[in-house]
């Protein structure tokens, strides 16, 4: 039996068919070890060697990558549940109903859909403190923070899309309120609920809209943006990290000896980062890919488990004459919407136009060059305890708004 | 590093073997397993007669109600009568139900609700489950949902909620709340224009503090007032005092006595008791007048007695030919006859009288805008106007109301359902919230327990119109042309009289085709002195003391125009003395007589039949023999099935039954 | 257990060779899972398909000798002397509807050119079977009930 | 639930909400009220008892003791149905032919007329549990 495997197994990766498919040999030199990354499309987003310093886990915490795995399970989990989800109003609960009730693990791909979305939201927000935390978005890497910020308003907004699409009462009226705060924007307000709803409420209208938004508008921008977000990485040299001290010594790798230039003859030579300071780089396969398969099935298997165990919400059918007493905003709309409470135009204008603005602006504001890839650099201190403030303020908010807001959004103890 | 990914990978392995047994372990397999074992299914396959049902979820889709129901997937056995005695979940449905009501038509839910959609006996919602409002209706409440579809007030086979149905309507429901049409009436209580000049101001004050306090049924409710305000109320219904110029002034006031003992005679032979109690007997269609001589005013009365029309335009109360004369003696004889002890104000609300005229002016605008509040005039018009809208919250839908929404205020010892809510607001409604405007009507148990059942179907759903039973046409009441009309409308027929089932239940014959049932001299005979038919029955014909011109008008017209085509107006039948003496025969041998007087004999159950050859037309008799039921669907004369010749021979007999012999 | 099947080494049982050997079966195995699982849930468990057995109406609501397409139920329903018989108008070659042929006293597809007899026997072109029969019986409000499930022979007649 | 899509907080919830929960039985009103109705709910026996005392009380009396007002002038008188010894040796097939057929149709009075043409096959077999109880509950 066992020689007869070893056999075909040896048969098998031996003959051609298979040398088409992976172009390196067996992975224990270290020459295969970097062909195993280059010559792969998808591990070849990672270069072949990466700094020791940025593949500490308490250094990023594998919370972007953690992000890029809900999403890549949102995409599945959602192209499946879409062969039975019908985005009308009629039918919409209805399907819904079907895939929690009588089709096979629907419960729990749906499940796995809702609890990956709101990990997925905490996820990339979390990405974004540590960013900037380690002063991660210093000049080169402005503009890449500014297309994080937008991949944070897609994530809001695919998770605030499907919000709608069970067509539930939780649904219903989470995407009156939350479009609701949307139109105290002066002038513009009304138009754009009116746009995003295609009428004037929530109606079939809003449904087929958030639906194509959800299903093909916002994945769409999201993984253009997730491109340039990961190849803005690689030509940033890779994520950042404190400065290299040391010799910046040239270790003769040449990965691909066939070519004398890099990058459409623009940059001339071989010459990449990995060959400078040898004594900080690593190689990608035995450093960085063994944490992030640990990652991922730690990721995967904890979701499992919160998806057999606990059930996405769907209350009643949505019925616009009854309105749920108190009716809140999808949870991350909840500190907004705890400050609209006390003023409509900070909670519903200033503050999320002034948070967006803001966020776009930080790293061409913030652009003291030091201390990069340092968490909570003592020289950052200002900066530092102001985002500090902020995320813990709008945390605090919606704590409050989730949890101690009962009927006519009065204060209540949840216990 | 490794060792960290087998462990977590093991982790992993773990969790997917979890996912795996959730689509084995589903809990409509194990029962299906269970249903092939059980003794039914078992004696059955001996038979030959396997049980052959698929695996699978089973589900009727009911597109029209909107429902998906998967029920039958558990409950297998509903449909078939051998699992009449099987274990639950697989027994037979109980009773006809599903004869009348296909599951396939209508599936399981649109009736017990529950989640349909579901397959596990938690997720079905037998019990409350959170975030869906159709939790399984106990078997009490089941007639419940029969109101969402039947949209008609009586609902034969759901008396319960029929029950439920009409207390709505007579508590008057609808003054206040909007609810389904069928409720829609005129208002409960009388036009207010005018009670300053029908009352005094301490009646007043007694019966807005408690209505049941002057009437112990009163249909009035119980606000709860504070003298303050009653005051208020008081002056403003005091101010409605416009309506002292009837046609008919009895100018000879008070100065002459009216003679007691003539009032009684009068009041006896106009059958007022016909319609209002006396002493608890009698009808209900009137007020009581027990204690009428402590409220109303005596001059008041007698020009009411005068002008009925005048003072009530809605034209309930029939317009008595009296002279002042009679009106004066019946007003004389009520207010000796039917008091007790007068009214007066409690000198702490004397304290809260205004002094002055612009006070008065003031408390007058208070209990104009209180009367709004209160919403008063959702069953009192003042000159047929209502002065605000419904005060009460809309009810159409109150069945969906989502249980999360309702307020128990400091009642936390409650299972929080919407029934319980509902049944302690109408029983007691200032319960959850002291503030509460709904005044208290006094229910029964019963009575607050059938009006939650009949609110509880009170829902507005995506059902197709061809699942919704609305009431059948109920023809509208047209006044009849011409003369005839305007006599129609002086005596009030329609109040105790019913056409086309429109009007009164007082009567026990309605018009609709009284010209083919009863011969002309007789009904003119009638109008003008009408006698017992049914001397056991409290409610009897008033005498009207028409003219005989009016009596003969209304015959005629009668005999004309409320017939029917299907009984024979002239009648041909062979009414010869042979037939009639086995018509006799037959009457005597089936026991007619146990009901009927016949030759000086009988009981008391139905009409006596000595003159019944002077009273009814011969096709009549015959149509009636033969189908009672068809004529009137109240009654309790048995059907008893009688042959063509049977029916004839009777009638031979009957006919030959007149008074003159 | 998945994981002793993926065929390793084990003349060298070492406590870290096992690890390795449970780490891959695990992987086998999780994939194992997802597969099941993605496939299992593209399999619906229930339809909203219409329903194969359903009424057509009384016997007496098809005229003697006549030959009536039931569009709803895609199938003909004939009237004989001897009886009644529903046939398929699914045509066995590529699903088309056929249509009755009165003159000739048999079916013909519109699609691709295919003939059957007046018992729908496949007589000329494509098609590869004969029409389908399927069985008629009366419930009891006298109504007639089609099951298309169930499948009879040419000699079957529902006798009123 | 998403509202407190923090798996944590809802464990620790629960928690805390298990420890501070009273134990006290909440009442079911209005099941309580109509489990205190009992017959007053429909029930085979408590549609026969409406049927009967419509049809049949106007001889046979409201308890069945066969003295309804029109009584008086029946002979021979109305079945007294309270008479346990009498209505046990009574099969109900009997008091099932006698309403749907009369009292001729079994031998007894044809005083008592058939109702099988007014009543349904329900109604009669409501009225004969009705009247087998009546017998009982004496």
């Amino acid at each position: 039996m066992k020689p007869f495997l070893e056999t075909w197994v040896r048969r098998l990766t031996a003959g051609r068919v298979w040398k088409s498919f992976f172009r390196h040999g067996p992975v224990n030199t270290d020459l295969n070890r970097s062909l195993v990354i280059t010559s792969n499309v998808a591990l070849h987003l990672h270069p072949v060697k990466v700094r020791r310093d940025s593949v500490r886990f308490w250094y990023t915490i594998g919370l972007g990558g953690l992000s890029f795995l809900l999403f890549l399970v949102l995409v599945i989990t959602g192209i499946l549940l879409a062969f039975y989800y019908v985005p009308s109003t009629t039918l919409a609960y209805r399907s819904i109903k079907d895939i929690d009730n009588v089709v096979s693990y629907g419960r729990i791909l749906r499940n796995m859909h809702r609890w990956a979305a709101h990990g997925m939201v905490i996820t990339v927000v979390l990405h974004m403190c540590r960013v900037f935390f380690t002063y991660a978005f210093a000049n080169p890497r402005e503009f890449n923070w500014v297309i994080g910020v937008f991949l944070l308003l897609s994530t809001i907004g695919l998770s605030f899309t499907g919000y709608l699409l069970p067509w539930d009462q939780l649904a219903y009226w989470a995407i009156t309120v939350g479009t609701s705060m949307a139109s105290y924007a002066p002038v513009v307000g009304e138009k754009i609920r009116y746009v995003l709803l295609g009428g004037n409420v929530v109606g079939q209208g809003a449904l087929i809209r958030f639906y194509v938004l959800h299903c093909f508008v916002l994945p769409a921008a999201m993984i253009g943006l997730l491109a340039v977000h990961f190849w803005r990485v690689r030509k940033d040299g890779g994520i950042s990290g404190p400065q290299l001290v040391g010799t910046p010594e040239r270790e003769t790798v040449t990965a691909f000896p066939s070519k004398s230039y890099g990058l459409m003859a623009i940059v001339p030579g071989q010459d990449i980062t990995a060959e400078r300071y040898p004594e900080h780089y690593v190689l990608t396969w035995t450093h960085l890919i063994p944490k992030e398969v640990l990652a991922t099935i730690i990721a995967i298997a904890a979701l499992n488990l919160v998806s057999v165990f606990f059930n996405a919400p769907l209350e009643e059918l949505a019925d616009p004459r009854v309105t749920p007493n108190p009716a809140k905003a999808p949870w991350y709309f909840l500190g907004l919407q705890e400050l609209v409470h006390y003023s409509a135009l900070v909670g519903g204008v200033l503050l999320p136009a002034l948070t967006v603005i803001g966020l776009l602006c930080i790293p061409y504001l913030d652009t003291r060059r030091e201390a990069t890839g340092v968490w909570l650099s003592r020289r950052r201190l200002v900066p530092n305890v102001i985002f500090g403030l902020f995320v813990v303020s709008m945390t605090v908010l919606i704590i409050v708004g989730t949890f101690f807001r009962g009927a006519n959004w009065a204060f209540v103890t949840p216990w | 590093m490794k060792t960290a990914i087998c462990i977590s990978g093991v982790l992993l392995f773990i969790s997917f073997l979890l996912i795996l047994q959730d689509d084995f372990n589903q809990q409509w397999k194990q029962v299906q397993q269970r249903f092939a074992t059980i003794d039914e299914n078992r004696f059955y396959s001996a038979d030959g007669d396997a049980y052959a049902a698929e695996p699978g979820v089973k589900q009727i889709v009911v597109s029209g109600l909107d429902r998906v129901d998967r029920c039958t997937t558990c409950h297998l056995g509903v449909q078939e009568s051998k699992y009449a005695h099987a274990v639950a979940p697989f027994t037979t449905h109980p009773g006809d139900m599903l004869r009348i009501h296909d599951p396939k038509e209508f599936g399981c839910t649109a009736c017990h609700l529950g989640q349909g959609y579901a397959v596990s006996f938690e997720t079905a919602a037998h019990e409350k489950l959170e975030f869906w409002n159709e939790t399984m209706l106990p078997r009490e409440l089941l007639q419940a949902t029969c109101g969402t579809c039947h949209l008609s007030e009586e609902v034969p086979a759901a008396p319960q909620l029929t029950r439920g149905r009409l207390l709505i309507r007579d508590k008057g429901c609808s003054g206040c709340h909007d609810l389904n049409n069928f409720f829609e009436d005129t208002p409960r209580g009388p036009d207010l224009e005018g009670i300053g000049n029908k009352t005094t101001p301490a009646w007043l004050y007694q019966w807005l503090k408690n209505p049941r306090a002057y009437l112990k049924d009163s249909r009035m409710p119980a606000f709860r007032l504070s003298d303050h305000e009653i005051v208020s109320l008081m002056e403003f219904l005091m101010s409605l005092n416009t309506k002292d110029s009837p046609p008919r002034l009895i100018k000879e006031q008070p100065s002459e006595e009216g003679n007691e003992d003539d009032g009684g005679t009068l009041v006896s032979e106009s059958r007022c008791i016909s319609c209002h109690a006396i002493h608890g007997r009698g009808g209900k269609l009137a007020p009581e007048l027990e204690r009428v001589g402590d409220k109303v005013r005596e001059e008041w009365l007698a020009n009411f007695l005068r002008n009925v029309h005048y003072y009530q335009p809605e034209k309930v109360m029939l317009e008595y030919n009296f002279t002042d004369r009679n009106a004066l003696d019946i007003a004389a004889y009520v207010l000796g006859e039917f008091s007790e002890e007068a009214y007066e104000l409690p000198d702490s609300v004397e304290a809260l009288l205004p002094r002055s005229e612009s006070q008065r002016k003031d408390r007058i605008e208070q209990g104009r805008k209180l009367m709004a509040k209160y919403g008063c005039d959702g069953c009192h018009t003042i000159s047929g106007k209502r002065l605000s809208p419904r005060v009460g919250p809309k009810l159409t839908n109150i069945g969906s109301r989502l249980e999360s929404t309702l307020d128990f205020g400091k009642m936390t010892d409650v299972v929080p359902t919407l029934y319980n809510w509902m049944y302690m607001k109408v029983k007691q409604p200032a319960v959850f919230d002291s503030t509460s405007i709904m005044p208290d009507f006094h229910l029964t148990d019963r009575e607050a327990l059938e009006i939650t059942l009949a609110l509880l179907g009170n829902r507005e759903l995506e059902y197709s119109e061809e699942y919704l039973v609305r009431e059948s046409e109920r023809s509208l009441y047209r006044k009849p042309a011409g003369a005839f009309g305007e006599l129609f409308e002086r005596y009030s027929c329609i109040s105790c009289h019913s056409i086309d089932k429109y009007g009164g239940d007082i009567s026990t014959a309605p018009l609709t085709i009284e010209g083919s049932k009863v011969q002309y001299e007789w009904l003119k005979d009638y109008l003008l002195n009408p006698s017992a038919i049914r001397p056991l029955l409290a409610e009897r014909m008033p005498r009207f003391r028409m003219t005989e011109r009016e009596a003969a008008l209304m015959a005629d017209y009668i005999k004309k125009v409320y017939v029917s085509d299907d009984i024979p107006g002239f009648f041909e039948y062979e009414l010869t003395s042979q037939s009639a003496d086995a018509g006799r025969r037959l009457f005597m041998e089936l026991g007619c007589r146990s009901c009927h007087i016949v030759e000086k004999t009988g009981g008391y159950v139905g009409p006596q039949l000595d003159d019944v050859g002077d009273r009814l037309e011969a096709g009549w008799l015959f149509s009636w023999l033969r189908s009672p039921l068809t004529y009137n669907a109240e009654t309790i004369h048995p059907d008893y099935g009688f042959s063509e010749e049977q029916a004839k021979q009777l009638t031979a007999y009957l006919m030959t039954k007149r008074g003159a012999q | 257990m998945p994981e002793r099947n993926t065929g390793s080494d084990t003349s060298r049982p070492t406590r870290r060779r096992f690890l390795e050997l449970l780490g891959k079966g695990s992987f086998v195995a999780a994939f194992g899972g997802i597969f099941t699982t993605t496939m299992r849930f593209l399999m619906p468990n229930v339809l909203y398909e219409p329903p194969t057995t359903f009424a057509i109406g009384e016997p007496d609501d098809f005229a003697p000798e006549s030959a009536t397409f039931l569009e709803d139920g895609r199938l003909f329903v004939f009237r004989r002397p001897e009886g009644l018989f529903a046939i398929s108008s699914i045509c066995t070659h590529l699903g088309c509807n056929v249509r009755w042929n009165a003159e000739r006293g048999g079916f013909d597809c519109p699609c691709h050119g295919s003939s059957f007899d007046k018992n729908g026997k496949n007589i000329a072109g494509p098609a590869p079977s004969p029409l389908k029969w399927y069985e008629l019986s009366l419930n009891a409000d006298r109504q007639m009930v089609v099951n298309t499930r169930k499948e009879v022979d040419k000699n079957f007649r529902l006798q009123v | 639930m998403t509202r407190r899509a923090a798996g944590v907080v809802v464990l620790a919830w629960a928690f805390l909400a298990g420890c501070t929960e009273d134990s006290q039985p909440k009442r079911d009103i209005v099941m309580d009220v109509a489990a205190a109705m009992g017959e007053g709910f429909d029930t085979p026996a408590s549609r026969g008892g409406e049927l009967y005392s419509r049809y049949c009380s106007v001889c046979h009396g409201a308890t069945g003791k066969g003295d309804g007002f029109n009584a008086f002038n029946l002979n021979p008188k109305p079945r007294n149905f309270s008479d346990t010894a009498f209505v046990r040796q009574l099969d109900t097939t009997l008091i099932r032919e006698a309403i749907s057929r009369g009292g001729r149709a079994v031998g007894l009075s044809g005083l008592m007329p058939p109702w099988r043409y007014t009543l349904t096959k329900r109604d009669i077999d409501d009225l004969v549990i009705y009247v087998a109880k009546l017998s009982a509950t004496e």
